[in-house]
């Protein structure tokens, strides 16, 4: 292809973009929460740099009364204060940190491995398929929190210190229950794709085994995964939430949505300072609404299947 | 048909080995002695030893893993070991119990809330579901698509708390005692109050998760619904009920009794949540209660009844829709 | 063989009854920025009891929708003119009374049995459902209905038929069940849309025959939708030919046949004619031979089997052939007997359990098993297969030029100018237009992708092809194109070409030599005006009668 | 049948609990909440009265089962004279006699309990360590060989001298053996009933021998356990200082949370509740507003305190820091004490505690060995220090339960030491006192823990420091290990407790002892917690028990 024609395909790419927006109204509006929630990630560290304090600095003086319960307005504190004295805002808008930090990569991972597995799975078939298939299954059959909290007690190190960074398990627990949707799907993809005449042609046209994976698999795969993946995020976030929310997933002072919501919860505070439950709340339901309503969108538009399906 | 089901058979059983063997190591590995949960606060060494003694605590893993699954220790003179007949899941260190006991004590509140759920989410999500794909971008399937969005979005845990501030917590307050805030009354005792104690859950429970189940039922259906023989049905006279409530459904039933068998599987992991916000006294407590003080035998008992679960209820839906023929 | 059923013209055609007409109907689509598109816009037809109209024209002609749109089966389209029933207005008929019609008095038969039967239930149970739907009666009434139905459509032989799945019966099974359920109200009318387009040959003609019959038995009206004149002529009392949704002539069925006034109807003639045996005969074959003895292909006790659960079954026995340089050997048979299992293995993408397959002088590997056998760069480049269906062998993610150079790992010596290059040749061999070639398939037409894969095929210079039902996706003005271009090819290339088909009239027109395969093996191979003309084979005889022949000459 | 017309008997008491009540056995019980329930369900030779004005003023030792004692002039021997016709109830209803006693005490050391209450007993009871030595040959899991050791062995210092008279000879004089004696370990238990079980087994609590006012009606573990009135119970003629006005004890175990329990009494479902550990601040609030009255409020002498890890070598940095009085000193200037008192739920929630002892206790002095402005720590003081000791890159790691309270004052701790350079990491541990106390305990996991932040509630009120200062901390008498991660080691203050454990009026060593392990900072103590319990209106006669160091469901009473 020469660089005319690849810039003139880049060229309607941008254009047909711009034309998918303005005709789907959801899909635009998920894409905006998305950019939202983005741009509420960057903005915590501006936001704490204007008003001075840090999402953990506790502030009880100026925030709680005298029976230690928390105000739903101070002068720099525009949602209030939680039960220890920190800024409510600050610590949703930190909260975005770790759901992002723990949803994006647990769902690159989960998708990189499980795409992995059901590519050899369905491409050698055989034993290699049934082995792997058997993992899944195996993988399967563990009920998710059940097994996290046992996973989290293992990470405990020297003083206090923890083996590896709890954001680390939290990612990797998630991991472990997740790549087995893009692997189930892949395979399934993959056993079918193979036996498309394409790929027998490739392979007549005296292509190997990983010229045919790379190149004439792999691209027929990737809309697939992309919306799995997509489809993924949003569930992985929720994970990471109740993980945490149940209290095996982010340590505090960490501000996460799910320990926050928990500790709302658990002190009754959302009571007297209901934004300590409706901020963490709010955030986490824009995060994964906006996130699901791209995936849809985004399945609508790119999965074959779905794409096929009314003829 | 015969090979299909004793082939099933045997990847359960390796299945349900993997998980024993996996959770067993994970639980030797994760938790605490667990001599000194048995023992009390003040325990001497002594005490401990002769504990792991009885317990079978100081022999490697592997001769403790072949305790657990054959012979188990023997307590109060009961072998309690997995292969024995009858099989016995093994024995609590903090409560002292058989592991099977606890568990058949705590099945009939989780399979109350699990399948209660599932049986209403079913319903719901199916009946939605087809409607919505009767006339796709009509008023009931936007509204549907809405609301299932917006309750997948929020975690159940928020759910539940919201549902118990208002339904019961506020209610009450206002003097209407409509709900109780939770606890499980068993079915034998009172069809009544059994029903009144889970609507709340069964609606925490339906409500996060129709919405993704509605979106595939609607899917399905309207995967289906442009089908060639759909047109078939209609054009031997039939109405629209049976066009879409026999013909569809039963066309798309597949992907909807496979994902329908995966997430009924799953309810028991999701009712973990529910059952502790509500005070359901069912395996999820006990499971989760079992993971925090590290009482190993519970923990692997409760995964491994989970695990068949799972696998018998997707090994169903694998041969029911074999047996549904077609293709 | 299949003659049209001589029938007395009514003189007066007012006088005659008629019991369904469609007048000035149109019918037009929503489309998504909210304007409509026509999709048909004038199709007038009318249809007497116990008579047959046939609509024919080429693929995207309106056929199928307008016979939809008049019964109300169409959703969501916006129908315009009149469509009427036994006096009843049916556009804009209250749902209520057009379900009293639909399955009781007007029965259809739609072109894909496999598709418009419900694959869960058993057909049984769907032929008395059309039954339950119409009438009451009690269980054992209706089962005794479902199988006098079943008789009546030939399929009383098996008592297991009514219990079975769909997937579970031949495609001409099916179509009899379609059948089945469409009269199982004995309609006034019913509408077969292609009902035999998907069936082979034998298939067909005892569908024809069996409507034939239904027609003589209730004096039903038949409206018979098709592509081919050849059927059409071979049924239809009248035939209403479409183009873009109008009518473009209609009038008796002989006379417009032999006499077509429209030039588009004559371009449907000379299709049907492409499918059809030249009624002379064939014409003993006057093609340049490869002039040395050695075959590019030889195929001598080729036996193969596939696995069936623990077991292997056999496929095709002792199959033996060859395929010279600068020739057209077609190979023939009916389905499912191992036509694509012989190219495949030829085209060296899958084993032969036994047997000797050389290609150039090469001996392929034969062994009990499944996978593409490893072969040498070198050998690959010898032979090339182009597939059935042009869609799904092109890779939906590569555009065509990439598609075209698959084959560059063959020729490792070709540098990235020499491949570039050869792709435009190719291309151009194949006349596909240069500025094709930074598309991706879903943007090309049927026609455009099969050639893209003929290309890619021709790419290494090979000096086999195998064409395996290159053909039969494609509509009838591309199936000329590309029977000149592999007609070519075989000419200037000196390409030695194995075609697989299962159009004995193509096999006449365009091959040297052809290999029957019957259900029990090979019957018989030889050059194709020997074959044709005198088959030694009971089964070769059989495919042959089974082809439809067009009564009289095309004029100019 | 009416508390209207004065008589306030009759109705059912329906307490709202989080979780199950964690033992019945009066032998193993060993949590505040579970005296509360089995003071319903048994009773002992002396007890406290309970009183209506607070925990701390429950101090008065009362007849119980025993309608007079006699003590020898050496103060070695203790004779008491118990009621006739006293029966059991629930298992079986045969009279309670002398025996019965003396089998509760032999059960102590049984090798299947594991009796974490004995070590008040072992040293004092004549006999006893020997009793226990041999007992500790029985092998485990075996009943009969339980039971036949019993039978066959005696405690040389717990006789029967009689069916209604119990003898009771002692190693050393003890001024707290009364005090003792009101716990429910010395509960007694009919042999032909208990030696069936395993202690605190299921099926000992579903053939439950009570000796109170109440029985076990029926218990689902879990779910729900159903105290009810012994038929015609008469405290008057049985010589029982509790209530029992009540018909039944209802205790539904299936909340999840503190808040959960605080709905159910704000709606009127519950009327009090059972293992909460401080009700949400807002509750609280709420109830002082709208219902004052039905608010109950008391100091309990309960702490909250951190203690270090002392256990031997010190395996971290922290631990080694600890070790040293100054960098305890430095540490201890880094805490503010009135934040922490704030974010618990300010002074209705706690008091500022800055001695080992805490207020309700003999020997507490209200003093402060560090005072700082305000009690708000002072980290000018504390960087002083902490030059001064070159100490540097200090870091410690904080283990605490995971619970909303105990998490917020460990980040509140975090973050005041962070002001003073002191980076502390915490370290999360499942909420529930068995999983703490194996960790803690678990000598494996001795270098992941610096600090924890525990808490302790006195056993009895008033001459109750033999727990702490003559208990935990005194390195003579404490079994070894980390017992509430307290590991202390001080000859000095173990011969001042030795002391007061001797004395005829202890308060003078105990105050002087107190003063000691204070200076010395022998653990940190942080707060004194208020008890405040919301309940129901239609509870009357709210009365605390220091026993269970709350209130005292054996003698509150409903309206209608
Ligand atoms: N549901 C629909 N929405 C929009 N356009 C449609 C729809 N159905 C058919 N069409 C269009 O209407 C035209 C006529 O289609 P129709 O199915 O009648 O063709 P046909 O003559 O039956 O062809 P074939 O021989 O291939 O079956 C085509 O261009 C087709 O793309
Ligand atoms: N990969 C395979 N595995 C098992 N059986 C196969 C496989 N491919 C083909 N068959 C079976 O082998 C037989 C011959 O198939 P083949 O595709 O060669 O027939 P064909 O003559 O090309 O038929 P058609 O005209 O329908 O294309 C059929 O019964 C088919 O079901
Ligand atoms: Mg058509
Ligand atoms: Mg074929």
């Amino acid at each position: 292809m020469s660089e005319a024609t690849a810039t003139r395909r880049a060229a309607r790419r941008a254009g047909d973009l711009a034309a998918l927006l303005r005709s789907d109204r959801s899909l635009t509006v998920g894409l905006a929460l998305v950019v939202g929630v983005l741009l509420m990630a960057a903005s915590a560290p501006l936001l704490s740099a204007i008003l001075g304090h840090g999402p953990n600095d506790q502030f009880p003086d100026e925030t709680l009364d005298s029976a230690g319960l928390p105000v739903s307005f101070a002068p720099g504190f525009l949602l209030g204060a939680d039960s220890s004295g920190r800024d409510v805002l600050l610590r949703t808008l930190y909260g975005s940190h770790i759901s992002l930090a723990v949803g994006i990569p647990a769902t690159v991972l989960s998708a990189v491995i499980g795409t992995t597995i059901g590519l050899v799975a369905g491409y050698a078939g055989g034993r290699t398929d049934a082995v792997l298939s058997e993992l899944t299954t195996i993988a399967l059959a563990f009920p998710f929190l059940l097994t996290a909290l046992s996973v989290v007690t293992l990470n405990r190190g020297a003083a206090g210190t923890t083996v590896v960074d709890p954001v680390l398990v939290v990612v990797g627990i998630i991991v472990l229950f997740s790549w087995t949707s893009f692997a189930r799907v892949v395979r399934g993809m993959v056993i079918e794709l193979k036996g498309r005449p394409f790929v027998v042609a490739a392979r007549g046209a005296g292509r190997g085994h990983a010229a045919v994976l790379w190149s004439e698999i792999l691209p027929n795969l990737a809309p697939t995964v992309v919306v799995l993946a997509a489809v993924q995020l949003p569930v992985n976030i929720v994970a990471e939430a109740t993980l945490s929310f149940l209290g095996v997933g982010t340590r505090p002072p960490t501000a996460s949505w799910g320990n926050m919501i928990a500790n709302a919860q658990e002190t009754a505070l959302y009571q007297v300072q209901p934004f300590m439950l409706l901020a963490p709340a709010a955030a986490l339901f824009v995060t994964v609404f906006g996130f699901n309503l791209l995936a849809t969108r985004l399945r609508e538009h790119l999965d074959p299947r779905v794409r096929g399906g009314r003829s | 048909m015969t090979r299909l089901v004793l082939g099933r058979l045997l990847r359960v059983v390796i299945t349900l080995t993997a998980v024993v063997l996996i959770t067993f190591l994970l639980t030797t590995v994760a938790y605490n002695d667990p001599a000194r949960l048995i023992a009390p606060d003040n325990a001497t060494e002594e005490t401990l030893a002769s504990i792991r003694a009885t317990f079978g605590l100081d022999q490697p893993w592997w001769v403790q893993l072949w305790r657990y699954a054959v012979v188990g220790p023997p307590i109060q003179g009961v072998a309690t070991g997995l292969l024995n007949v009858p099989p016995s899941l093994g024995y609590s260190y903090v409560s002292q119990r058989p592991v099977t006991d606890l568990i058949l004590e705590k099945l009939p509140a989780t399979a109350s809330l699990a399948l209660g759920a599932f049986v209403l989410w079913m319903l719901v999500a199916v009946v939605l579901g087809v409607l919505a794909a009767r006339r796709p971008g009509g008023p009931l399937d936007r509204i549907t698509s809405v609301i299932a969005y917006t309750t997948l979005s929020v975690p159940v845990f928020v759910v539940a708390v919201l549902l118990i501030f208002v339904l019961y917590f506020q209610l009450s307050l206002a003097g209407i005692h409509l709900f109780p805030s939770g606890g499980y009354v068993p079915f034998s005792e009172s069809p009544g109050e059994w029903a009144r104690h889970l609507i709340l859950p069964w609606t925490a429970l339906v409500l996060v998760q129709f919405g993704p189940f509605q979106r595939i039922v609607r899917s399905s259906v309207l995967e289906v619904t442009g089908k060639d023989y759909i047109r078939t049905a209609t054009a031997k006279g039939l109405g629209p009920g049976r066009v879409y409530f026999d013909h569809a459904l039963s066309g798309a039933a597949n992907p909807i009794l496979t994902l329908g068998g995966i997430e009924l599987a799953s309810l028991m992991g999701g009712a973990i949540v529910t059952e502790q916000i509500f005070g359901i006294d069912g395996i999820g407590r006990l499971a989760v209660r079992a993971a925090s003080t590290g009482d190993a035998p519970v923990v692997i008992g409760v995964t491994l009844v989970g695990a068949v679960f799972f696998v018998l209820i997707t090994t169903l839906v694998d041969l029911v829709t074999h047996a549904r023929g077609g293709r | 063989m299949l003659t049209r059923r001589p029938r007395p013209r009514s003189s007066d055609p007012k006088a005659a009854m008629t019991l369904f007409e469609l007048s000035h109907l149109s019918v037009e689509f929503p489309a998504a920025d909210g304007t409509t598109v026509p999709a048909v816009s004038d199709v007038s037809l009318a249809v007497d009891a116990g008579r047959t109209v046939a609509v024919v024209g080429e693929s995207g002609s309106g056929k199928t929708v307008s016979l939809l749109a008049a019964t109300g089966l169409l959703d969501g389209a916006v129908v315009g003119g009149s469509a009427r029933f036994d006096g009843v207005e049916l556009n804009g008929l209250e749902p209520r009374r057009r379900r009293a019609l639909l399955g009781a008095r007007i029965g259809f038969v739609f072109q894909d049995p496999a598709s418009n039967l419900h694959p869960f239930k058993r057909v049984g149970a769907q032929i008395a459902e059309a039954v339950r739907v119409h009438r009451r009666g009690s269980r054992a009434e209706v089962a005794a209905r479902v199988a006098s139905l079943l008789a009546d459509v030939g399929l009383d032989g098996e008592a297991r038929i009514a219990r079975a799945y769909p997937a579970e019966l031949s495609g001409g099974q099916r179509q009899r069940i379609m059948i089945a359920i469409a009269i199982a109200n004995d309609p006034a009318l019913i509408i077969a849309d292609e009902p035999t387009t998907a069936l082979d040959a034998s298939v067909q003609a005892s569908v024809l025959r069996l409507f034939r019959r239904i027609q003589e038995s209730h004096g039903t009206a038949i409206v018979l939708v098709s592509h081919d004149l050849g059927v059409a002529g071979a049924l239809a009392d009248d035939i209403v030919v479409v183009r873009d949704g109008r009518v473009v002539e209609s009038g008796e069925a002989r006379g417009l046949v032999s006499a077509p006034g429209d030039p588009y109807t004559r371009e449907l003639v000379l299709a049907a004619q492409l499918h059809a045996l030249p009624a002379g005969g064939v014409a003993p074959s006057h093609r340049r031979r490869g002039d040395d003895g050695a075959p590019v292909l030889r195929v001598s006790g080729l036996a193969k089997s596939y696995r069936a659960g623990r077991r292997r079954r056999p496929v095709v026995d002792g199959i033996g052939f060859d395929v010279a340089a600068g020739s057209i050997t077609a190979l023939v048979g009916e389905s499912g007997a191992g036509k694509s299992t012989v190219g495949r293995i030829a085209a060296g993408l899958q084993y032969a359990d036994a047997g000797v397959v050389e290609i150039a002088g090469v001996r392929l590997p034969t062994a009990v098993a499944d996978g593409v056998p490893p072969l040498s760069p070198q050998l690959r480049a010898e032979v090339q297969l182009v597939f059935q269906d042009p869609y799904t062998s092109l890779n939906p993610r590569k555009t065509v030029a990439e598609t075209i150079a698959t084959a560059r790992a063959v020729r490792p010596e070709w540098g990235h100018a020499t491949v570039r290059s050869r792709v435009r040749e190719v291309a151009a061999q194949a006349r596909l237009d240069p500025g094709l070639l930074d598309r991706r398939p879903h943007e090309l037409s049927g026609g455009q992708r099969q050639r893209t894969a003929i290309a890619r095929a021709l790419f290494p210079r090979p000096r086999l092809l195998v064409a395996d039902e290159a053909l039969s996706a494609l509509d009838v003005t591309t199936q000329r194109q590309v029977i000149l271009l592999l007609e070519e090819l075989r000419d200037t290339q000196d390409l030695a070409i194995l075609l697989i088909t299962h159009d004995l009239g193509v096999v006449a027109t365009v091959a040297d030599a052809v290999v029957v395969l019957g259900p029990e093996g090979q019957e018989e191979a030889g050059e194709v005006d020997r074959v044709f003309g005198s088959p030694r084979s009971a089964y070769t005889r059989l495919l042959l009668d089974a082809v439809p022949r067009l009564d009289g000459r095309v004029a100019g | 049948q009416d508390g209207a017309d004065g008589d306030p008997s009759g109705g059912t008491l329906r307490v709202a609990s989080v979780g199950d009540v964690d033992a019945l056995d009066p032998l193993i019980a060993y949590s505040t909440e579970a005296w509360q329930v089995i003071r319903a369900t048994t009773r002992q030779l002396v007890t406290y009265a309970g009183s209506t004005e607070g925990i701390g003023e429950d101090t008065e030792i009362v007849p119980d089962l025993a309608e007079s004692w006699d003590v020898s002039d050496d103060g070695l021997d203790y004779t008491f004279h118990l009621r006739e016709g006293v029966h059991f109830s629930g298992a079986t209803d045969r009279e309670i006699v002398a025996a019965d006693f003396v089998y509760a005490i032999k059960r102590f050391p049984d090798p299947n309990a594991n009796v974490s209450a004995i070590t008040y007993y072992n040293s004092l009871f004549e006999g006893f360590t020997d009793y226990a030595d041999q007992f500790a040959e029985v092998p485990i899991g075996d009943l009969d060989a339980v039971d036949e050791f019993i039978d066959t062995h005696d405690i040389s210092g717990v006789t029967a001298v009689d069916d209604h008279t119990l003898r009771i000879s002692l190693t050393r004089p003890s001024a707290e053996l009364l005090d003792v004696l009101t716990l429910n370990f010395v509960s007694p238990l009919p042999q032909e009933v208990v030696s069936k079980y395993f202690a605190d087994s299921l099926e000992f609590r579903q053939d439950y021998a009570s000796s109170g006012p109440y029985y076990i009606d029926s218990y689902t573990p879990d779910q729900k356990l159903v105290l009810t009135r012994v038929e015609g119970y008469d405290t008057e003629a049985v010589g029982d200082p509790r209530g029992a006005h009540v018909d039944a004890i209802e205790i539904d175990t299936t909340s999840d949370s503190a808040d959960a329990v605080a709905q159910k009494i704000q709606t009127g479902e519950a009327d009090t509740g059972l293992y909460v550990r401080t009700y949400p601040a807002a509750v609280l609030q709420d109830f002082e507003r709208t219902k004052p009255e039905q608010l109950h409020t008391s100091a309990s002498g309960s702490a909250i305190f951190l203690s270090w890890n002392n256990s031997g070598e010190a395996t971290t940095s922290g631990q080694e820091f600890l070790s040293s009085l100054e960098g305890r000193q430095a540490f201890n200037y880094t805490l503010d004490r009135a934040g922490l008192q704030q974010g618990i739920g300010g002074e209705k929630a706690a008091i500022v505690s800055t001695e080992i002892l805490t207020s309700t206790i003999l020997g507490y002095n209200g003093e402060n060995p560090y005072p700082t402005d305000g009690d708000a720590g002072d980290v000018a003081r504390a960087t002083e220090l902490l030059d001064a000791s070159g100490a540097e890159d200090v870091s410690l790691a904080l283990a605490y339960r995971t619970n909303a309270e105990y998490e917020k004052i460990a980040t509140a701790i975090q973050a005041s030491a962070a002001e003073a350079g002191i980076t502390v990491s915490l370290v999360p541990v499942e909420d529930s006192f068995g999983a703490i106390n194996a960790f803690l305990s678990d000598p494996v996991k001795d270098d992941q823990w610096d600090l924890a932040l525990t808490t302790w509630s006195p056993d009895w009120q008033g001459n109750s420091a033999s727990m702490t200062l003559g208990g935990w901390l005194d390195s003579d008498v404490a079994p070894g290990g980390t017992w509430n991660g307290v590991t202390y080691d001080n000859p000095e203050l173990n011969a001042l407790a030795a002391e007061a454990l001797a004395a005829e009026d202890p308060a003078e060593a105990w105050s002087e002892a107190n003063r000691l392990a204070s200076e010395d900072l022998a653990w940190f103590p942080l707060l004194e917690r208020i008890k405040s319990v919301p309940s129901s209106d239609a509870v009357t006669n709210w009365v605390w028990t220091s026993l269970g160091n709350g209130p005292d469901l054996s003698s509150l009473a409903v309206r209608g």
